[in-house]
């Protein structure tokens, strides 16, 4: 119980810092903005398919968690409050923490893109089958954070070593991004329900065995 | 100045009863009747609000920019609060003009929003001031906060002679005068088209926003001066 | 009052293959204080992250017990407070910001209302505790450390160049804290200057 | 002369500490890989026209870019180095210094990215008219590190960076975004160099209105 | 010899509307060490960082002259050497490559071949020269930090914290440069510290 209202606490902590000095929700809107707008830029002439729709819905989501996700650990380990954070949490703690901030913040980021994509395509972008969409979202949101949790405590480490551990990590997103743009596309061509039972599958193995791997190694990750 | 308040308000109110009271025929007889031109009708009413509005965000914006520069120049906050300010009911008049527009648009070229060359550019000034405010809001000290908001609004006034003589180039547009529109200027400048009251009333209304926009400007800087003053006192 | 025993047995710590020390081992209960002396570089600030549990040995242990049960590693957090010139408090918050919300992350660190203030009062910080950390002095800075080490009561209290950026009142101010750990529990501190080693009862040389 | 030679030493500087780290090298290796693997994905069943392969093009570049480019003052700014820089250079080194590491940083970037599309849309992306290509990619490096290099500074002064970067660098990149776009499609197109002439005499004045803006603004910037 | 002259004259300085001080006004020549003192925040640091030119003045302002003409803006840089917590090198090189580079960066700032390497030495840091910043213990940085201030033999010395982390050896060099540096030039340091402050022949009370 005591762990859970660090865990809490810890992602309050966040939070305010966010709210306080990032103003991430102010960027971050405008950042979804101007992302949809370079896209939008690019297929100006063309009548955009639903694959195509929903790979550019997820290279907005996949390029704007990538720039703010990291910032978690980056933060802490630049500003050398990594240690303060030692002598007060356990590993656990600030790893759930941290990943339920990075979930808070790709569910908050979906719903901005989903708002301005209908908005801004609403003669293509229609979602035909919601439940499929809604599903596809969350579970990508969770499988996003989960990925890009760990993968932030390493870039903040792999700083200090020199690694190639970032484009190590590639192929893991890969398979993410593939997953999510097919059961997008599903979603848009109205297929049924049922037909993108095996994505969420892939995605829900996906996100258990992020979160329990990165869960175990993250001592690793996170101690000197 | 009282003129400049009761001037705008006087002039604005005249535009908006004889811009929107004042009938159409089709051969019109005299000041008190304009002419219909095919294709806009009853729409080209919105060229009283819509283009003036477009205009005085652009002047906001250079407003601003002007007392921007002057705060890197001397470093006196209180250009920064003009410049501010200035930004502020840029922002508004600029997202009133897309508005307008983006209506008038929906009503003449059959959607809200086609990329014509104009549009892009609106939408560029209001990515500008979007962008603007987001970085004020992400500096907490003042000084900073001051002169690293106006060097961001002197580098974006750069581009605007680029996004004014590239845009049309570069694409089709569905604004009168752009690029592939035979007529070169557009229907309601030609002179055979823009009747001469129409053309009064147009420059009448410019004026007007013009003189709403300093006298808004003039009162946001005193309500920005007194909450600048106030938040002294707390400290 | 609690009896609390600090064991450090056989440690050994190399970084990149170098050796920094070699089998230290020590002991130290309540109502003991020890003076880590050496030269720069000698590994004295490496020896408090190992106590303090940031960094792992490379050999040897270390074990906290308190009357005579050991503690786990995660009760160790609120066991330990510690002071050091590489220790940050967050930026972007107040000096009493930083103290509550440190505390409401450290699992069952709930303190006494008021206890974080009263702290702040004692390090000359009153005034300025509603101030983000961003605009501190120095001193400021390392006079918050103090009240963030402190505001648990740790029965281990650590101190790395405890003196450092702070003026002639914030010194003496420290000097009563490290008398009164003392009688408390227990005190280490790693520091340059013989006059501060002196304040302890014991001193061990490293390397 | 010594203006000129401490700007080539702050730029080696530079290039030595990106070699020991990489902090920019794999941050820009993973957006480019993954930008394209996503975008071929997404592209998947279409044949895709010339001007959305342009688009394509620039917006991989533009997104590396500004996962990359403000490094730069951001890593200076957090390590606390800012100060050292500024007791040992004056401002027009520092800024020349960074923009020349930019520069360097994006003509990498698009050499990269050519590399990769030629490999990956061998059937597509054809360059059928390389000198226009290669002098657009050159101008466009060159005006893209122009822009973003002041920005970088701008942004390293603020909190939310991540994020904020792409919010300040689209409205004003966006100019040089269609001239690029424009001009690479011309060149997949086929026609002749002097058809382009108009895009690069763009391409110019913006490099020059740019880098001539910044240098002279770039005190304010700088200095606390 | 140069004869080197720095007035300050009607120096104010405020953060966030918050005044620090006011109206400072000094001169100093050749030969001549200021000591600057005063309590935690009182704004010790903040002069300092105006005289090295990082910081701007709110007014007033800062002027060096040698042998009786004004040094500008560019060529300040070669002129003064700094010391102090918030300066930090860069980590990710080795000690000497630190030094190197930035001599290399400073506008005729070339210096014997030798000489980063004897100062290196002088601090104690010569078998450690070629290790990353990243591994130095508190007091090996301040060592470097020395060895950085001293590399372009500075008309003007300013110290802030002049023997912060360091041990007793090290406090003894920074006692040999600040002797000589007051035969060559000017030396200004903040502290804290009694004693340290008693080094210097003048002294100015911060707010
Ligand atoms: C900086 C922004 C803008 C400026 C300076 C501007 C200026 C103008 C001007 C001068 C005219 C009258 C042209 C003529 O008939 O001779 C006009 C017409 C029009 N504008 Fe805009 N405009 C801007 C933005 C927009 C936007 C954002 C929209 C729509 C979303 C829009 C939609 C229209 C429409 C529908 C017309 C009528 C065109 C016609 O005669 O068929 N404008 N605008
Ligand atoms: N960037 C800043 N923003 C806001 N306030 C600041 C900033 N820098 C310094 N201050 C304030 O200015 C005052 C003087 O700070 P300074 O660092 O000069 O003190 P100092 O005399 O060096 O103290 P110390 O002995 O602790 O080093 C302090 O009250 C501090 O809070
Ligand atoms: N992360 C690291 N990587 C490599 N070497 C390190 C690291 N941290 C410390 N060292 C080395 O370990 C040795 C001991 O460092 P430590 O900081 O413990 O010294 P110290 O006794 O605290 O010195 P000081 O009095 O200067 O604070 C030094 O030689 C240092 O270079
Ligand atoms: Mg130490
Ligand atoms: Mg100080």
């Amino acid at each position: 119980m005591s762990a859970f209202s660090s865990t809490v606490a810890l992602f309050s902590k966040d939070v305010r810092s966010e709210l306080r000095t990032r103003y991430a929700l102010n960027a971050l809107l405008m950042f979804v903005v101007t992302a949809v707008a370079t896209i939008l830029f690019a297929l100006r002439s063309d009548v955009p398919s639903p694959t195509v729709l929903s790979g550019m819905y997820w290279v907005v989501v996949f390029f704007t968690a990538m720039s703010s996700l990291s910032r978690i650990f980056v933060s802490e380990e630049e500003r050398g409050t990594t240690m303060t954070l030692q002598l007060v949490a356990s590993p656990s703690t600030v790893y759930f923490g941290k990943l339920f901030f990075n979930t808070a913040l790709t569910v908050s980021l979906t719903l901005a893109v989903t708002v301005l994509y209908t908005l801004v395509f609403s003669e293509f972008f229609i979602i035909r089958t919601a439940s499929i969409f809604f599903v596809t979202v969350f579970l990508g949101s969770l499988g996003f954070a989960s990925a890009a949790t760990i993968l932030a405590a390493i870039v903040a480490k792999a700083n200090t070593r020199g690694t190639l551990y970032p484009v190590l990590s590639f192929p893991i997103l890969i398979v993410l991004l593939m997953t999510v743009m097919n059961a997008t596309a599903r979603a848009l061509e109205g297929e049924a329900f049922s037909e993108a039972m095996g994505d969420f599958q892939i995605l829900v193995g996906y996100i258990l065995a992020m979160t329990g791997g990165s869960y175990m190694l993250f001592d690793y990750v996170w101690k000197d | 100045m009282k003129f400049v308040k009761y001037g705008s308000l006087g002039i604005i109110s005249i535009v908006v009863l004889a811009g929107l009271g004042i009938p159409l025929s089709p051969s019109p007889q005299g000041w008190l009747e304009f002419p219909i031109i095919p294709g806009l009708e009853d729409k080209a009413r919105n060229l009283f609000f819509h283009v003036p509005m477009a205009w005085t965000s652009v002047l906001a914006f250079l407003v601003s920019t002007y007392f921007g520069f002057r705060y890197l120049r001397t470093k006196e906050i209180d250009y920064d609060l003009k410049s501010v300010s200035a930004a502020g009911l840029g922002l508004l008049f600029c997202i009133l003009a897309t508005v307008t527009g983006a209506l008038w648009a929906r009503f003449n070229w059959g959607s809200f929003w086609n990329w014509d060359p104009r549009q892009t550019s609106i939408f560029i000034l209001l990515l500008i001031y979007g962008a603007y405010f987001a970085l004020r809001s992400a500096i907490e000290s003042e000084e900073k906060r001051a002169s690293l908001s106006a060097v961001y609004s002197i580098i974006g006034g750069l581009t605007a002679p680029f996004f004014i003589f590239v845009m049309p180039r570069m694409m089709a547009g569905l604004h009168p005068g752009a690029k592939g529109d035979p007529s070169g200027k557009g229907p309601l400048f030609e002179a055979k088209m823009l009747a001469p009251n129409m053309r009064v009333l147009f420059y009448l209304s410019l004026i007007g926003f013009t003189l709403l926009f300093i006298w808004m400007l003039q009162m946001r800087i005193r309500t920005a001066r007194l909450d600048y003053e106030s938040s002294l006192e707390q400290s | 009052m609690n009896q609390i025993t600090l064991t450090v047995s056989g440690l050994s710590k190399e970084f990149n293959r170098r050796m920094i020390f070699r089998n230290v081992s020590f002991t130290i209960s309540t109502g003991e204080a020890l003076a880590l002396t050496g030269k720069n570089g000698s590994g004295k600030s490496t020896l408090i992250k190992i106590l303090s549990g940031v960094l792992t040995p490379f050999k040897g242990n270390v074990v906290f017990t308190v009357n005579g049960a050991r503690i786990g590693p995660d009760d160790i957090k609120s066991a330990i407070g510690l002071v050091s010139p590489y220790l940050q408090l967050y930026d972007e918050f107040t000096g009493l910001e930083n103290l509550l919300v440190l505390s409401s992350i450290r699992s069952n660190g709930s303190i006494r209302a008021g206890r974080a203030e009263a702290l702040l009062d004692r390090f000359g910080l009153a005034a300025r505790q509603h101030d983000l950390v961003r605009g501190y002095s120095s001193g400021m800075k390392q006079r918050l450390k103090y009240a963030f080490a402190l505001l648990h009561a740790p029965g281990v209290l650590l101190l790395d160049e405890p003196t450092s950026n702070l003026d002639a009142e914030g010194i003496e101010v420290v000097r009563q804290v490290v008398r009164e750990q003392q009688k408390t529990g227990v005190l280490i501190l790693a520091t340059n200057d013989e006059d501060e080693a002196a304040w302890c009862s014991r001193r061990f040389q490293v390397a």
